[in-house]
């Protein structure tokens, strides 16, 4: 956030650079199975990204000492290809994929039922193959879809959305440019039947108001993304795709 | 990778979890603070003069010391006309029997994130006047943040030992020979403040018992001018849009408090 | 060091493995193929435009991304006239039960290595073209690929993906200041053909079961002139140098017919 | 040791830079019971070095395979803060802190009743948060304080002390401009009880005759180290503190 | 391979410029027993090549998660000294040997009747003391001495050998300018009895005949090799070498 | 961090340990030496031609092959009219069963260091006429300690070789061209030797089973002056003040020895 530059964000007439209006979403394509060695798996396109994850589990955890006697563990691991930036990123992971990994793992275990699988893993792996900001929100929203593939039992999807502020304004889903440029970011990971927040980062600069206008400005967009994860299901299984 | 966190004792005995579940829906907590309420500070800064700069926190007893060197390096190639900072965080194993010699762990990691997160976003350092060259020589700010004693609650500790030890420290300008020292210039003092949801309840400021058994965990650090900078929620729980409004509210009245306290305690006493 | 391969399920069912080898003995393969015949290829190029080349391949179900990145970087003391390139596999745990994270094992290791011999030996990119200024500055061909799902033979699909990643890959001249963008200037066109010994029987481009119950593995990388480039021989079995020979020809003529689709498909589309 | 410089350490009185005679230590201030997490601590302030010690244990080993079915290994680490020192170091271990890592681990083995402890681990940190020459030996002085703390049967308590030469003056206790600019320097760790030297280092340049008085100029100081020890754990404990 | 160079590599009476005949071997030297500490050792001089091997084994495979129930494993590990190279080498394995290793490892694997050693691990330690083109296969022959020494039961010696083309002519055991400035390396590991081959590496460029003719030529030589093993082994034992 | 050595076989048998004692009470040791006697040493020097200076020491069965490389390379910016040394000690894994592959364990560590304290302290390598260019270039010496087979008292095997190798050595200054080659010029020639105590007694050079049942050890390096330069107690054991003297006074003479050994062996022939 926040490297000044002489780009003018939104227009006379309150669009974007991307011609998106504040409170529009870049175009989602989700597509559920594509790895098939995985017990689940999805691909999703969320403007520029380009990111699969697959799961593998519940499986017996190693190494044993990592295991728990009552409950599954949920390991995300959030990577992003050496091509998938500008700039080639050094190939393992650094530290902002070590915290993105973290918190991933803990929002995913918040929606999965784990008391049913003791001393087992669950792993999801996220592999960010291009990036345009947005990657953690579109690669938990890719996880969701690779969990319900893999028939892992859940209380509720859970679906990924950003907002921020852009030039004073408060959009949603920032996209490359509003994230260099912009004045804040605010990732969040949503449970859409009841609300909750699983995932909530923030960093910038913001009132109160302009951070719960981007929250519920999110929360609001995670039901139309929810719709598109259930079409996407559907489209690979019909029928109900809730446990 | 792991969802049990090395901030906890891992078990905590059935027996206390029920306790601490139970004193909460008679609004009190097991050390007999209000849910509001964070424990005593205690801050020290200038506690290592070898350093540029440094403060030595305790918050109840968790206990974190700061450490601020400050030497001249390259710029970034895109910010030719700006200083650099660098957070680190050691949870080294002196301070709990849950860390472990090594490589940062995550959350060691996640610790340092926030609170470089805070300090980067509301722009506390202003690091247009930390350049000595453009894009040949600037100074670089290291904060390390050393883990003493560990009773719960280490984001706040750390983020509230960082901004005291930054304002603590000079840049060391005439060792290189590039004029006077001065003062690091701060524009901004952003204070985390941590909440933990423990059954329906939150508390502000959780010690170690109640960490251990809290389900999830959200800091939000604030400025001077009641702006937010940062969030971060943690654990395997979830909140609520409702609470997670009560919990900036409250970010932002105790973060003044705790501000009011750093910036009076600036020239403060080792214990 | 071990020679239980991460390539292999490690324990394969009795069962399978007897059928694959009575089918063996019938000139037949459990996926229908002949012994000479590869599964069917797709390739996607520029499926990664931020990256400065790209292809995906699928051969069969083995799925192959390369992204090529393109840097100005120093040249090698001793080669200051040109350019520089590097080849690296990641081994994803999302493309295989068997994949862990963690620093390249030494399966990643030969792979990429295999891979990088069969390019530089046959001098497909004209490193001399490669040159911004002598001694100075030269660019770095940065070859990344990665496994996104794995069904065998890892080393054909790297190899192919590779050089149609290479063949789709523009010099970012103009973004560094360094005049007009250019095609990477691709001289040869080196193609890899692995073949795997299951009993006494030579199969073309093993599946996933082949590859767990195979003794031994050789792969032929040959060039558009008809030339041998690179050899590599693995696992614990043997071949006889009848074997060997047989092995090389075939990979010509497969190599051949590989590259015309590789040239074929040069603008092709995602799937 | 051994950097030449124009710096004189040894003035025409025969006093050093700070003042002290060639056989005077520098103030030492030491308090017991700091880490309320650890099972035993205590905070060294020697000259300019702050070093704080804590010690857990015996405590099951782990990995089991380092595990002795016949007494407790001692595993101390000493560790620099990045902070510590005029230019920053790097945090983790470098060369030289395992080394003396490895020496304070044998040097402590040498006082606890390991064969009391089968199967487990007495572990020892030292962190030094500001250095100041010496950190070894007044790290093996706050562990041993922190050891007794944790009520560690040990047969005496250790002292670290060091001498050395400046200037071809033999001295007691080295500050860091000697420690630069100085001809040796030989850090001992002592039981004061008995005599018996459980560390042992030097380097320099020494004839026979420097080097046996700068040892007995260390082990006349431990007496004084000593007694400041017992009133440090007394301060804390009243009574025994031996066992 | 490949660098270009004004050297010529052939003179005009079609010897090398180290004065040999295109099929004709370097200097070597075979002695076993060296390393008194292994099970079974060897040290080769080949050309400047010093190299030495040692085994330990079969012993019980650690960590546990790598036995094999039905046979011993066994791991070979190439090593380069620092001193080794004209340019200093950091310690340690590089990419190179990683996959030198694996190679050498499964060729090893190849000859030894491993069935016969479940659970258990055959570790084979090269060490390349002086570096001269032909380390791997001056190293597998001696590991191959190295096996034989240790008593391990195998089907066949092994014996390292390569050929290469080099001012376009088809050679053997190329030294190390050869290799510098040549166009193709061929190394290859032989069982002389069978005329199996259990490494094959390649890479240069070659056409189908110049590439035949050089293995035919490296297999040719690896029977004069094994002659001499086998004169090395009786050299220290007198009498039968197999098993 | 640990206290069983890499440097024992772990365990040895009781009844060893015993007889050893028993031996000693009658001022006898395992291998018919007198407790002040070292066992044979025989040194190679210019064992890697490769290498600008190298020596393979013999001491007993314990061999060790030190390589000194020269390059040239920048100064530290506090000592910029001065070479540089390093020293590094592999415990490659050929040389016993019970060294491990990968990074320096604790043991190198210590051994290399012992070494380097030796050399360094005794200002054996006259630095100052390491310079190339003051400030910009200077020689750096590698010394790499490669262990060939260990049977006990690497500290004295390491120490020797690695002095007969830096005596053996030529700054290789025509390959770079600045100027003609020069022999590496020495100060000074350091010597450690190192004692073992075993129950009450104390013995020079301790094979692998002393090493195996010592409880304390003391390396004491010496100069051709009468000088002490470095010394290093080892293990969980304590020595008296008398015995370290004495331990002192034994180092200083059987030092002189080996050191004549080392300069009358300076043109040795490889074994």
């Amino acid at each position: 956030m926040g490297m000044k530059a002489d780009i003018r964000l939104i227009d006379d007439n309150g669009l974007r650079i991307d011609g998106r209006l504040p409170n529009q979403l870049r175009p989602i394509r989700m597509e559920v199975g594509v790895v098939k060695r995985a017990d689940g798996s999805a691909y999703v396109e969320w403007g520029g990204n380009k990111i699969m994850a697959a799961v593998y589990g519940p499986r017996e955890a190693y190494p044993k000492h990592v295991q728990d006697p009552n409950r599954a563990i949920v390991r995300a691991r959030y990577n992003m290809a050496s091509f998938s930036v500008d700039e080639r990123k050094r190939p393992g992971p650094d530290r902002r994929s070590i915290e993105l990994s973290k918190v991933i793992s803990e929002a995913l275990t918040s929606v999965i039922f784990v008391e049913k699988f003791p001393r087992t893993a669950i792993d999801v792996y996220i592999e960010v193959l291009q990036a345009d900001a947005g990657t953690r929100v579109a690669g938990i929203t890719a996880a969701s879809l690779a969990l319900a593939d893999a028939g892992i039992p859940m209380r509720d999807l859970i679906v990924g959305c950003a907002a921020g502020k852009v030039d004073g304004v408060v959009v949603l889903d920032l996209n490359k440019e509003e994230d260099n440029y912009g004045e804040a970011d605010v990732p969040m990971a949503i449970l859409p039947r009841t609300g909750e927040i699983a995932l909530l980062q923030m960093d910038g600069d913001m009132t109160y108001e302009e951070l719960t206008n981007a929250m519920e400005m999110a929360m609001e967009a995670a039901r139309e993304i929810y719709r598109m994860e259930i079409e996407a299901l559907k489209g690979r299984y019909g029928g109900d795709v809730n446990e | 990778m792991s969802n049990t966190s090395k901030f906890s004792e891992g078990v905590v005995a059935e027996s206390k979890r029920s306790y601490i579940k139970r004193l909460a829906t008679q609004g009190m907590r097991i050390d007999g603070r209000n849910f509001d309420e964070i424990r005593p500070i205690k801050i020290t800064t200038g506690y290592v003069p070898r350093a540029e700069g440094s403060a030595l926190v305790e918050l109840g007893e968790t206990k974190v010391l700061v450490g601020v060197k400050i030497e001249p390096g390259e710029p970034f190639p895109d910010t030719p006309n700006m200083g650099i900072m660098t957070t680190n965080v050691e949870l080294v194993p002196l301070a709990s029997p849950t860390f472990e010699p090594g490589p940062p762990s995550e959350e060691a990691i996640e610790l340092a994130r926030v609170v470089d997160r805070g300090i980067r976003e509301s722009h506390a350092i202003d690091m247009e006047k930390l350049v000595i060259e453009e894009g040949e020589k600037v100074w670089i700010v290291f904060i390390d943040m050393h883990i003493l004693d560990y009773h719960g609650n280490l984001f706040d500790a750390c983020g509230i030992a960082a901004i005291a030890a930054l304002n603590n420290a000079i840049v060391p300008a005439s060792r290189y020979g590039f004029g006077d020292d001065f003062k690091l210039p701060l524009n901004h003092y952003p204070v985390p403040v941590t909440f933990a949801k423990i059954g329906e309840w939150i508390v502000a400021d959780p010690n170690l018992d109640e960490e251990s058994i809290a389900s999830a965990r959200l800091t939000v650090t604030t400025n001077e001018e009641g702006k937010i900078n940062a969030m971060q929620k943690g654990l395997y729980g979830t909140f609520t849009y409702d609470e997670v409004k009560k919990v900036i509210n409250r970010s932002l009245d105790i973060g003044k408090k705790v501000r009011d306290k750093i910036l009076g305690d600036a020239n403060g006493e080792e214990d």
